[in-house]
């Protein structure tokens, strides 16, 4: 093709394009349900959180048409199956296509998040993230994308600041003395949450001894314990998922090396199978995480019974207890329906931009302590991450002081089997 | 120096675990001449077997191998009487591509069978360990290396000292002589596979109390074989033995000096070197791998 | 057109001497007979001569050219061309097709390269098997697709492992006519023959291999004659119209 | 009939349609769809499967014609994705030339690893191209300062035809029919030059060719390291439409075996047959998901493989040739 008839042709389709478009744009349905497409990994490797936010945001979406819905409108919540971001693309779009979704909420892996979040700016649809943590997610500038969830930052720090603010403390150091290994898988959350873990102990004048990244599919950590055990650390920082986080554990178990302190960063260590798979040795390693668990003290009055409701239904559902993630997609779609969509009552995609921009939610207003305030960028700036300790294999809140439960115990951590 | 021989035994054990996977693959390359890309398949369906035998029945993995061993075996049968069998003399393409759809194939079977959950062996003694000095040795690792080097020895044996292995090698050498000779190769050929289906079986019930398993843990260990496979020499179980034990030592190496992330990195730039320089591998018989090209 | 010489051709693989101080000249216009009973190194011959395997010492020349150095595409691109025994189609490629990729050597236009072909193929009487499959051939029709590939790269040496092998005697006799019209046309040719009676009327003369090594050489009749020839090759079973 | 003809004999001119007049049809019936059809869903079904498509007919080059069946080409994908993602966000350099700078370094690194990989016979040389593929993929894993690992990268989304960005997924479907559509015409090309008969006369036989003076070394590795840039640009348009790139999805062993697989189930070495692949695959997956609604996970996946088994046993030569014997011998017609 000549540079000639490539200009004249480009811009006849693009002027085809843009007459089709008009065509198929739905127009906003003012009657009728309202409808929310949920884009999670459903299936593959990233499903077990993807359901477990999936499950959250429904029983958000439950509670909310019990109560007799938006303004009498029922609300009704579509799947999606992102299982990978090829999959989350088509699926935003067989929302948009067929079931004329213009509300989207996902993701919990970034990789999906990024791309649903992207098709629905492209489609002009509103897009609400939870989980996806990736720093770069409001840095994009989108105007019609919010995380009500935590950044990396967000999960990533809370572990140095208790390191500085408690734990030092506790192991009778100062914490100009203490040294930390950081350590993490190597996908998206692993880099993305140590490294501002760092970052944040490096402007804590915290000293970081290793920082160390692995793959979650390796079948043996022991060269990892060994550089552990060499560098003795004062605390180890750890971003896992279940398995690599029960390998590390039971590897060090095995090698008879104990850290004085040991804490997780959300994933892996804030599961109950995490707890099943090693017994009682669970006890008194922490967990920095999204807040499961907030102290009913510190949640406002209605806030208290939202809790229970939530607690009540999911275990009524699905026959287990709530933990971290199934509790953030019930915050995620709480915040959504009752506080954007319930603000903007009818508006279109606009209308929610506005009312997302808006939003001035007090903390202690949602189950795990959280308010809502977004920056222009579209992050929620009441959000934070909140650390927990395993006690009698049962996760409780000990930081910070809102959400606090219970004193942090068996600091420095006892022998393998004394716990 | 004591963290060079921690390193190195750590390497070993699970290098030990890398070789059944390999000789497995090794075996059918050499008499069959076909690359199963589905092997590591076979290693996963194994490894759920194992799961369900301790979960549902209560089987202890050792015992459950008495079980799990022969079913891979009779899956091997099958399988190289409906799939392989029908590939060994299609055009190579045929050869690749089947294997490798069975592989997706079986992957995704398991996915829709049992979901992406990680399912795990829980046993008591799991983390039980004992000290050497300034050593420190998980009895299950130290057991899985020596029942996989017991294995292989006794398949070696097997083959040397046989009829039926006598046959194999015959087969292994040259199909035709064999034929000639009144060997039922088309028998060699199934029992061979089979062979190769329940080794990795075996693999699968020492890897389970270690390693949880979903629809892809064969998947990302079966690369590992594939290495191992070529660096020994295609078709040669001394060879893959070696290599595997190997490359469970540079992993730990690289691992310690290199950092976790950057094993994979490694051994596969090693994978590469070797087909460069000498693709006959460690004990490979010359003029299968290299084409006379200008 | 020219001349093929080789000067003390020697091979050996590990122990066994396949082919041993073997010198001929191939001359444009005359046809030479290699012959010898099975593993006499015959096909090994072949083999040195076209570079597919390299010899531990002798010569081979083409015209004033040492062909040492070359590769088998190289020599077969200076003119020297040979024919497999176990004959090597591509199989899955129509009768035309595999003779075009003969013909490509001289041209690089393809339609030029078809044309040509389809000359050859009519030569040898083949046109009508043009768009046939050539792994479907009749082993007969496939020995004369080996010679029209051949034929295609249009060589000035041409060397023809047992084409007759498997044709029945018609076949055989047409096959004569035809390799003594490419000698008429001044090609040098070299025949590898089991068919005794063919090689006595096919060839200008004769060269006879015993285990790698040359026991005699002469025209035809004198090796008809050669009580050495008879007794250590021929045997005492030898039929002078016999097959193998 | 034969049925892996390096290209149709022409027949006697009367009684056939011009040589180019069923391809050109249907790709003006493709181009005529992304005005008709609105629904954004189909339209990324078929940009999904130009994709799929063009990268298959990139992959055939060198898979179909010349034999040498590589399980490496994601890395080529991914080699494009990221060189034109990387250009645009540290340099600011338009895509479209971005995507021939990461032509040319997955050219160049095809031709290195070409050299060294291609006397490797068969099996071996499908697992070094293996080994290459996971080198490159954990490579853009860990060097994270370029590629910013497994975070992966995002592409801010400011349409503009010098961005290759644009709002609405029709630009980018007649785009990837435009790219189809030359990928296609290559290899129609290729394949009636001497250059694609002497590779598959190396396809079929190495000593044959070589006994005919076809020097083959040169060629494969010229369209090994020409399909490697082929599948490049198929990764830069990847990333401008996905707006977002990561290791794992323009990088996985999966994709290289996807390229494979689309080319072999519709008809390996022909020109029309990685189409008809991606067609196949791009029908499944429409209705598992529309009637499935992906309900269950790996259903798709699932009978995808099932097709590609079925196929590969009983019609080694793929469906389309396939298909066009059973319709020669039914009809008398040639498409």
């Amino acid at each position: 093709m000549t540079t000639a008839t490539r200009r004249s042709i480009l811009p006849m389709l693009a002027g085809a394009a843009a007459a089709t478009s008009v065509l198929s744009r739905p127009s906003f349905a003012q009657e009728g349900p309202i409808k929310i497409g949920g884009i999670f990994p459903l299936t593959g490797a990233g499903s077990v959180f993807g359901n477990q936010n999936f499950q959250g945001v429904e029983i958000a979406v439950d509670l909310i048409n019990d109560r007799g819905g938006i303004n009498g409108r029922k609300v009704v919540l579509f799947k999606g199956d992102g299982h990978t971001p090829q999959a989350a693309i088509s699926e935003t779009n067989r929302l948009l296509a067929r079931e004329g979704v213009r509300i989207f909420t996902g993701s919990s892996t970034s990789a999906v998040g990024m791309v649903a979040s992207q098709e629905a700016e492209r489609n002009g649809a509103f897009y609400w993230e939870g989980m996806a943590v990736a720093n770069d997610f409001t840095a994009r500038g989108f105007k019609n994308v919010f995380r009500v969830g935590l950044d990396a930052g967000g999960l990533g720090r809370p572990a140095p600041l208790y390191v500085a603010e408690a734990l030092a403390g506790l192991l009778k150091k100062s914490s100009k003395d203490i040294r930390i290994a950081i350590i993490a898988e190597d996908s998206a959350f692993g880099v993305d949450v140590s490294s501002t873990a760092v970052a944040e102990a490096k402007k804590l004048g915290i000293a970081v001894a290793l920082h160390e990244l692995y793959s979650a599919k390796t079948t043996d950590l022991s060269p990892l314990v060994l550089k552990l055990r060499s560098v003795k650390p004062d605390a180890i920082v750890a971003t896992q998922f279940i398995n690599d986080a029960v390998l590390l554990q039971r590897q060090m178990k095995e090698m008879r090396y104990r850290p004085p302190a040991f804490i997780g960063t959300s994933a892996g260590h804030s599961t109950l199978s995490f707890a099943e798979a090693i017994g009682d040795d669970v006890n008194g390693i922490f967990s920095s995480s999204y807040p499961n668990d907030a102290n009913p003290d510190g949640l406002l009055p209605e806030t208290r019974s939202d809790r229970e409701e939530f607690l009540k239904r999911y275990q009524a559902k699905y026959k287990v207890v709530p933990a971290v993630q199934e509790s953030l997609g019930f915050v995620v779609g709480m915040a959504l329906i009752r506080d954007i969509i319930g603000k903007a009552m009818g508006a279109d995609t606009a209308g929610l931009r506005d009312a997302a921009l808006a939003a001035d939610v007090p903390a202690g207003s949602y189950i795990n302590g959280w308010g809502m305030k977004f920056d222009e960028k579209g992050q929620n700036l009441r959000a934070f991450g909140s650390m927990v300790q395993w006690q009698s294999r049962r996760m409780v809140s000990v930081y910070p002081a809102a959400n606090k439960m219970a004193d942090p115990i068996l600091v420095p951590l006892p022998a393998w089997g004394a716990r | 120096m004591d963290i060079y021989v921690q390193l190195a035994l750590s390497g070993l054990f699970v290098g030990g675990i890398y070789a059944l996977i390999s000789v497995g693959l090794t075996l059918v390359f050499g008499v069959l001449r076909v690359v199963n890309f589905a092997h590591g398949e076979y290693l996963t369906l194994a490894m759920f077997l194992t799961f369900f035998l301790f979960h549902q029945l209560g089987l202890d993995p050792f015992v459950a191998s008495l079980i799990v061993v022969p079913i891979l075996f009779v899956l091997g049968l099958i399988t190289e009487r409906l799939l392989i069998r029908r590939t060994l003399e299609a055009p190579h393409v045929v050869q690749v591509f089947v294997t490798f759809a069975l592989s997706l194939f079986l992957q995704n079977l398991f996915l829709v069978l049992f979901t992406s959950d990680f399912r795990t062996v829980r046993t008591d003694y799991a983390t039980a360990a004992f000290e050497i000095g300034p050593f420190y040795i998980s009895w299950l690792r130290l057991i899985a290396f020596a029942a996989s080097i017991a294995l292989t020895v006794a398949l070696a044996l097997f083959l040397k000292h046989s009829y039926m292995g006598a046959a194999i090698r015959a087969t292994a050498q040259d199909r035709r002589s064999a034929r000639l000779v009144g060997i039922d190769v088309d028998r060699i050929y199934a029992l061979t596979f089979a062979i190769g289906c329940a080794l990795v079986g075996a693999a699968a019930v020492l890897l389970a109390p270690l390693y949880p398993v979903n629809p892809y843990t064969g998947a990302d260990l079966i690369l590992v074989a594939f290495v191992a496979v070529v660096l020994g020499g295609m078709g040669s179980i001394a060879g893959a033995t070696l290599a595997g034990l190997l490359i469970g030592v540079i992993e730990s190496f690289s691992s310690y000096f290199l950092g976790g992330e950057m094993k994979q990195f490694v051994y596969f730039i090693v994978f590469m070197a070797i087909l460069s320089l000498r693709p006959v591998g460690f004990f490979g018989r010359k003029g299968a791998e290299v084409m006379d090209v200008t | 057109m020219a001349t093929l010489t080789t000067d003390g051709l020697t091979k050996s693989f590990g122990g066994l001497r396949a082919v041993q101080d073997v010198s001929f000249v191939a001359r444009p216009g005359r046809i030479l007979s290699i012959i010898g009973p099975n593993g006499a190194g015959k096909t090994t011959v072949f083999n040195l001569l076209t570079g597919f395997i390299a010899p531990d010492t002798g010569s081979v020349r083409l015209g004033d050219m040492n062909l040492a150095k070359l590769s088998p595409e190289d020599r077969c691109r200076a003119g020297l061309a040979r024919t497999f025994q176990v004959v090597q189609p591509f199989r899955g490629l129509s009768v035309l097709d595999n003779v075009v990729m003969g013909a490509m050597l001289r041209t690089s236009s393809i339609a030029e390269a078809r044309e040509a072909a389809a000359s050859v193929l009519d030569e040898l009487g083949m046109s009508r098997l043009k768009d046939m499959r050539a792994g479907s051939l009749p082993i007969g029709d496939r020995k004369r697709l080996e010679m029209a590939k051949v034929l295609a790269t249009r060589p000035s040496v041409l060397l023809l492992d047992e084409v007759m092998g498997g044709l029945i005697p018609i076949e055989v006799q047409r096959m004569i006519s035809f390799i003594h019209g490419l000698r008429d046309r001044g090609l040098a040719v070299v025949v590898i023959e089991h068919h005794m009676s063919a090689v006595m009327r096919l060839s200008d003369e004769v060269l006879v291999l015993q285990n790698g090594q040359p026991i005699a050489h002469g025209s035809p009749q004198e090796i008809g004659r050669d009580p050495k020839v008879l007794s250590a090759y021929l045997g005492p079973n030898f039929q002078v119209d016999g097959g193998h | 009939m034969s049925d892996r003809i390096a290209v149709d004999p022409p027949g006697p001119a009367a009684t056939r349609v011009p040589r180019y007049f069923w391809p050109v049809a249907i790709f003006l019936a493709l181009a005529a769809l992304p005005a008709l059809i609105t629904d954004p869903f189909v339209l990324n079904m078929i940009m999904m499967s130009m994709l799929s498509a063009a990268a298959a007919l990139a992959w055939n080059l060198s898979g179909g014609y010349a034999g040498q069946l590589s399980l490496g080409h994601a890395a080529f994908y991914g080699i494009g994705a990221y060189a034109s993602t990387l250009l645009l966000l540290r340099a600011g350099i338009s895509p479209l030339f971005g995507m021939l700078v990461g032509a040319g370094i997955s050219a160049l690194s095809a031709i290195v690893l070409g050299m060294i990989t291609l006397r490797l016979k068969g099996s071996f040389f499908v697992m070094s191209t293996l080994a290459f593929g996971a080198v490159v993929h954990i490579g853009a894993m860990n060097f994270r300062d370029l590629t910013g690992g497994a975070s992966g990268l995002a592409i801010p989304l400011n349409p503009s035809v010098v961005n290759l960005t644009f709002a609405n997924k029709a630009v980018y479907v007649f785009i990837a029919l435009g790219l189809v559509a030359a990928y296609y015409v290559a290899t129609r090309l290729i394949a009636g030059s001497k250059l694609g008969y002497s590779l598959v006369a190396f396809r079929e036989n190495h000593d044959a060719a070589r006994a005919l003076g076809i020097r083959t070394l040169p060629i494969r590795i010229g369209i090994f390291a020409l399909s490697a840039g082929m599948t490049s640009i198929v990764g830069s348009l990847h990333a401008q439409y996905f707006l977002y790139i990561d290791p794992d999805s323009v990088m996985s062993l999966g994709l290289s075996l996807n390229f494979a697989l689309m080319a072999i189930v519709g008809g390996l070495g022909t020109a029309y047959g990685p189409i008809i692949g991606a067609a196949v695959v791009t029908c499944v997956s429409l209705v598992m998901q529309i009637y499935l609604g992906n309900q269950v996970s790996g259903l798709t996946q699932l009978a995808y493989s099932a097709i590609v088994i079925v196929v590969l046993l009983s019609l080694p030569t793929g469906l389309g040739p396939g298909l066009r014997d059973a319709l020669g011998r039914r009809f008398g017609w040639r498409p």
